[in-house]
């Protein structure tokens, strides 16, 4: 096993302190400014312990579209919210003292854990995976996991997606979201967006294509098509659909759909739910994953888009009524 | 002290800070921060088991299941965010029977 | 030989990238206010960067990788450019409703 | 063909869900019977052949074998609580056509319809996965989308309820994902039978059985982790209730049975149990004490959730003595959960029904009530005869070989314990009753509660008693692939 160098302890301590950065930081613009850079220190992370998907992934969605949402969720903390966001939850004090147990109860055996689960690694599925990787159509294992042995996790996972995006559909007001005028909107920016997004989303096709063989894959690439939404979104929101009309319906459910007629296909002709046989396994997931791209993208797009509504960014610039946080 | 093993523990601390920021912050944007700073912990110590030093291959398997968990947990958190949205929007009114309208 | 030269040079000229950047971030630190700030950071981080890319460049040679590089630097600039204006634009709006009040 | 039935089961739901949101009023009402009346036909023929051949059934997805791939996996038990389900859920889908009537033909409430049915396809995985991450993702849909339906109503309570649930739900998922990563650190693979067959008391072995076992409990709302249940369950318009006390905390307490008795079975038989039969004990007379003091209906069926929860876990200090015992608590333990689905689902709706024609659910204005809608009561009694426990219900047999077991074990205190629980059930089940029975002078004729809606929790209301009644065939059933075999 490989030593631990002082760079891999200067990460850690740098992973640990930002974390207590964006816990203690008494202003919580900056625990939230502090988690995009935690985000992209855990990044950071993935790269060293040989988990490029997962350093795409995090960098793009952990620290990217979710650190967004977090700040446009704190930019709409007005005068009268303050209040509400020191507002206790029901936490009554019996369940801090057992919280405060379990936490010295999960030290003692933490501590009995880890160590001995470092004395006897486990033997993990490492050579079944490389084993079987020719079957699969892909040559990433990551991608061959996660769309070929274990599809069905992530059949079920492109299903978590698709009941957040309902979950916000089903609590959004029934009036259509208005915009007022276009004029508010930034020349600049929407400039900038005209000539990027067309970059952003050949950028995702690649990252599409590319999970086949290195990293990258549909979440990647669905997580750029998000930010290539939002920054649409941000440039010229009067150009958003309403994520509740029919099209945007149709892309939002594409993933989701693509994996149960694939699957219902698969079974048809005799395999196994999901089942993928080798020669057409490629064309499959190359399929389900375009599907899930489109489906992701919109999704994150349409979450941005919902927590903002009203809220236009660039306008709030001009507007006066927001505070500095 | 392998690389696996620092990783691991630092993830641990992580898990264990951000149950300890949910306990003790109270703030409804905070507790979303630090149940991310918990779950980023528990994809730490997964990802630094899988990790099999310089020269061999890392487990794809555990990869896998962080990737799907780095999904959902987005998922998640991205749905507190909008519930708080939502709740800004809504003041304390009295419904007794809880039901709609 | 040329391979020494090379070296010296591009080691070179990334020790003036990192001179670059870490005035940058000196300037981010001390200056008063944020067009300061903004004036001193988008200068230098981005001839900074330039610095590394060519640094990096050298080393690379003729390839498709240095396509790439010189994409990335494109790209970087236009964001920057922009991202410094919106954040100017802030900046004066601030300025702008304090003076009102 | 079996194979077949079985992702259909899983399938047809979501299928459902994907229609639903693209259906206009008449044809959401086509889809949602044909899929409901589907899924119920395919989970009879599924428990049907289970019990006729009484065979489990590995069912391997994408074509790999265990380590590697996903499995599901099909007995007794599983076929059992889909076919309770499917009955359950058909009649919620048919209440909740009812209850929100033309609210829900326009705007976001239509949303309600996808989601339910996604909730359905992955109760349904849920209690057919056999891999514990495969379990960690259903489960994380079905409790996200009980958090979205939670906040259905929109006020501030149900907002704030919801993002309660939502915090503690997305806790317990986490350290439940913990420990499933550990013992996949240790074991090297996910499948719930390979992982039983490898599993030996040490140090990672145990931490993973704490952190899963936390996150369960939590989900599962056991003693001190229970507050955000009420105000989450009470606060949920009434379909939604009933689907949260009947089938979400069942799909949990199934889990920690389904783990307990396999990947964590040497656990079972060391004193730690105590720890989970002392907090099932408190959180029984908890509940039971709160429930008796609440004002409104839907707050005392919420709190009696707490405390019917707390019975699953109060039995469990009685495996360590020996197998025989375990086989008893075993079988009562999960005939207790499957009948208080049914009830807790019956004793919602009728509060929902009350609702839906008195406007409101406080008790004391309830005076009266139950002489212009008898039927209504008539089905939350017999729920509540459930409930309680008393004898012709099913819930009266779990609690008897629970009972039994303990006695045999000589756990005096937990015998007591039971007791107390039932009279306290009894308390407050009766205090309901007894106010809705006063005669009351209000001669104003009253607005009958719709046919759709009574029937549906008449339905569910007799279905614990008949449970009570023919009780053979499902304990026939629960014996196939249960791990001690038939009932001694």
């Amino acid at each position: 096993m490989a030593a631990a160098t002082p760079s891999d302890i200067l990460l850690c301590l740098l992973i640990l302190s930002l974390a207590l950065g964006v816990l203690g930081d008494a202003n919580p613009f900056r625990g939230v400014i502090i988690f995009i850079v935690f985000g992209l220190v855990m990044a950071l992370s993935w790269t060293r312990l040989d988990a490029p998907d997962l350093a795409l992934a995090e960098a793009a969605l952990g620290a990217g579209v979710i650190g967004v949402l977090f700040l446009v969720a704190l930019r709409k903390q007005g005068e009268k919210d303050v209040s509400l966001a020191t507002q206790r939850l029901r936490l009554n004090s019996v369940t801090i003292i057992s919280g405060l147990l379990l936490i010295v109860f999960i030290v003692y055996l933490g501590a009995l854990g880890v160590f001995s689960a470092w004395k006897t690694p486990g033997k993990g599925l490492v050579e079944p995976v490389y084993e079987s990787l020719h079957l699969t159509g892909v040559s990433n294992p990551v991608t061959a996991v996660i769309l070929n042995y274990r599809a069905y996790d992530t059949f079920l996972e492109i299903g978590v997606l698709y009941l957040v995006m309902l979950s916000v559909f089903a609590l959004q007001p029934d009036e259509k979201a208005k915009f007022t005028s276009t004029e508010q909107y930034d020349r600049m920016l929407r400039s900038y967006a005209r000539g990027i997004v067309p970059f952003m989303v050949l950028a995702a096709g690649y990252l599409l294509w590319a999970g086949a063989f290195r990293p990258g894959g549909a979440f990647q690439a669905g997580a750029m098509l998000g930010g290539a939404g939002i920054l649409l979104h941000l440039s010229r929101p009067a150009m958003l659909l309403d994520m509740r009309g029919l099209v945007a319906r149709l892309s939002l459910v594409a993933g989701f759909f693509s994996f149960c007629i694939l699957g219902i296909l698969a079974m048809l002709y005799g395999f196994d739910f999901l089942q993928w046989p080798s020669h057409l396994a490629k064309h499959a997931i190359l399929t389900v994953e375009t599907a899930s791209t489109l489906s992701i993208g919109l999704t994150l797009t349409g979450l941005y888009a919902s927590v903002e509504r009203k809220l236009i960014s660039p306008a709030i610039f001009y507007s006066g009524e927001e505070d500095n946080p | 002290m392998t690389v696996a093993l620092l990783y691991s523990i630092t993830g641990f601390l992580l898990f264990l800070m951000g149950i300890c920021g949910l306990i003790f912050r109270s703030s409804l944007i905070r507790r979303a921060l630090a149940l991310n700073i918990t779950a980023s912990g528990i994809f730490l110590f997964i990802v630094a088991q899988a990790y099999k030093g310089e020269s061999a291959l890392p487990d794809p398997v555990p990869h896998g299941l962080v990737l799907t968990g780095i999904v959902i947990g987005a998922s998640a958190t991205a749905l507190m965010i909008y519930l708080i949205g939502v709740l800004r929007y809504v003041s304390p009114g009295d419904n007794d029977s809880g039901e709609e309208e | 030989m040329i391979q020494i030269i090379i070296n010296l040079v591009s080691g070179g000229l990334l020790i003036v990238g990192l001179f670059f950047f870490i005035a940058g971030i000196l300037a981010l630190w001390r200056f008063p206010d944020t067009l300061c700030r903004l004036h001193a950071i988008t200068k230098a981080d981005n001839l900074g960067l330039g610095f590394i890319i060519f640094a990096v460049a050298l080393q690379v040679g003729w390839s498709v990788l240095l396509l790439k590089l010189i994409v990335v630097y494109l790209l970087i600039l236009y964001a920057s450019a922009l991202n410094g204006y919106l954040i100017a634009q802030y900046a004066h709006h601030q300025d702008k409703s304090n003076e009102v009040k | 063909m079996t194979a077949h039935l079985v992702i259909t089961v899983v399938l047809v739901p979501i299928l459902a869900s994907i229609f639903t949101l693209f259906c206009g009023d008449m044809m959401r009402r086509v889809v949602c019977q044909i899929a409901g009346l589907t899924v119920l036909g395919s989970t009879c023929l599924i428990a049907y052949q289970t019990g006729h051949s009484r065979d489990v059934l590995n069912i391997v997805l994408s074509g790999w074998e265990a380590p590697l791939g996903i499995r599901l996996y099909l007995d007794g038990l599983s076929a059992l609580l889909l076919l309770t389900t499917a009955i359950i859920a058909v009649c919620i889908t048919f209440f909740a056509e009812a209850y929100f009537g033309v609210k829900a033909r326009s705007g976001r409430l239509t949303f309600f319809w996808p989601l339910w049915f996604l909730v359905w396809a992955a109760l349904n995985g849920l209690f057919l996965s056999g891999d514990v991450f495969n379990l960690y993702v259903t489960l994380e849909i079905i409790n996200l989308a009980a958090v979205a339906m939670v906040a259905l109503p929109r006020t501030h309570e149900s907002l704030k309820a919801a993002l309660n649930y939502l915090v503690i739900a997305f806790l317990g998922s986490l350290s439940y994902l913990f420990g499933v990563a550990i013992l996949y650190t240790s074991h090297g693979t996910l499948d719930i039978q390979l992982l039983a067959e490898l599993a030996g008391i040490d140090g990672p072995y145990i931490l993973a059985a704490v952190l899963i076992f936390i996150g369960l409990m939590i989900k599962t709302a056991l003693f001190p982790l229970h507050f955000w249940l009420p105000p989450a369950h009470a606060s949920a318009p009434t379909p939604v209730s009933a689907l949260l006390s009947g089938l979400v905390v069942t799909a949990s307490a199934y889990m920690i049975i389904r783990l307990g008795f396999t990947v964590f079975a040497p656990l079972m038989h060391t004193p730690l149990t105590l720890l989970l039969g002392v907090l099932g004990g408190l959180a029984v007379l908890w509940g039971s004490v709160h429930a008796l003091i609440q004002e409104r209906v839907k707050m005392v069926v919420a709190y009696s959730t707490v405390a019917q929860l707390g019975y699953v876990f109060l039995a469990l200090p009685v495996v360590v003595s020996g197998s025989d015992l375990a086989a008893m608590v075993w079988y009562g333990v999960l005939y207790f959960v499957i009948c208080h689905a049914c009830a807790k689902t019956a004793a919602f709706l009728a509060a929902g029904t009350l609702i839906n024609v008195v406007k409101h659910d406080r008790i004391a204005q309830l005076s009266g009530a139950a002489q212009h809608w008898p039927m209504v009561f008539m089905a939350f009694g017999m729920a509540g005869v459930n409930l309680i426990g008393l004898p012709p219900s099913g819930g009266f047999i779990g609690k008897w070989l629970m009972l039994q077991a303990m006695i045999n074990s000589g756990q005096w205190l937990l015998v007591l314990i039971l007791i107390a629980g039932s009279l306290l059930a009894a308390g407050y089940i009766f205090r309901v009753l007894g106010i809705a029975l006063q005669t009351s002078e209000d001669s104003r004729p009253p607005v009958p509660a719709p046919l759709q809606l009574t029937l549906t929790t008449m339905i569910l209301a007799v279905l614990p008693l008949l449970l009570g009644v023919f009780s053979q065939l499902p304990f026939s059933l629960l014996a196939v692939g249960s791990p001690f075999g038939a009932l001694p």
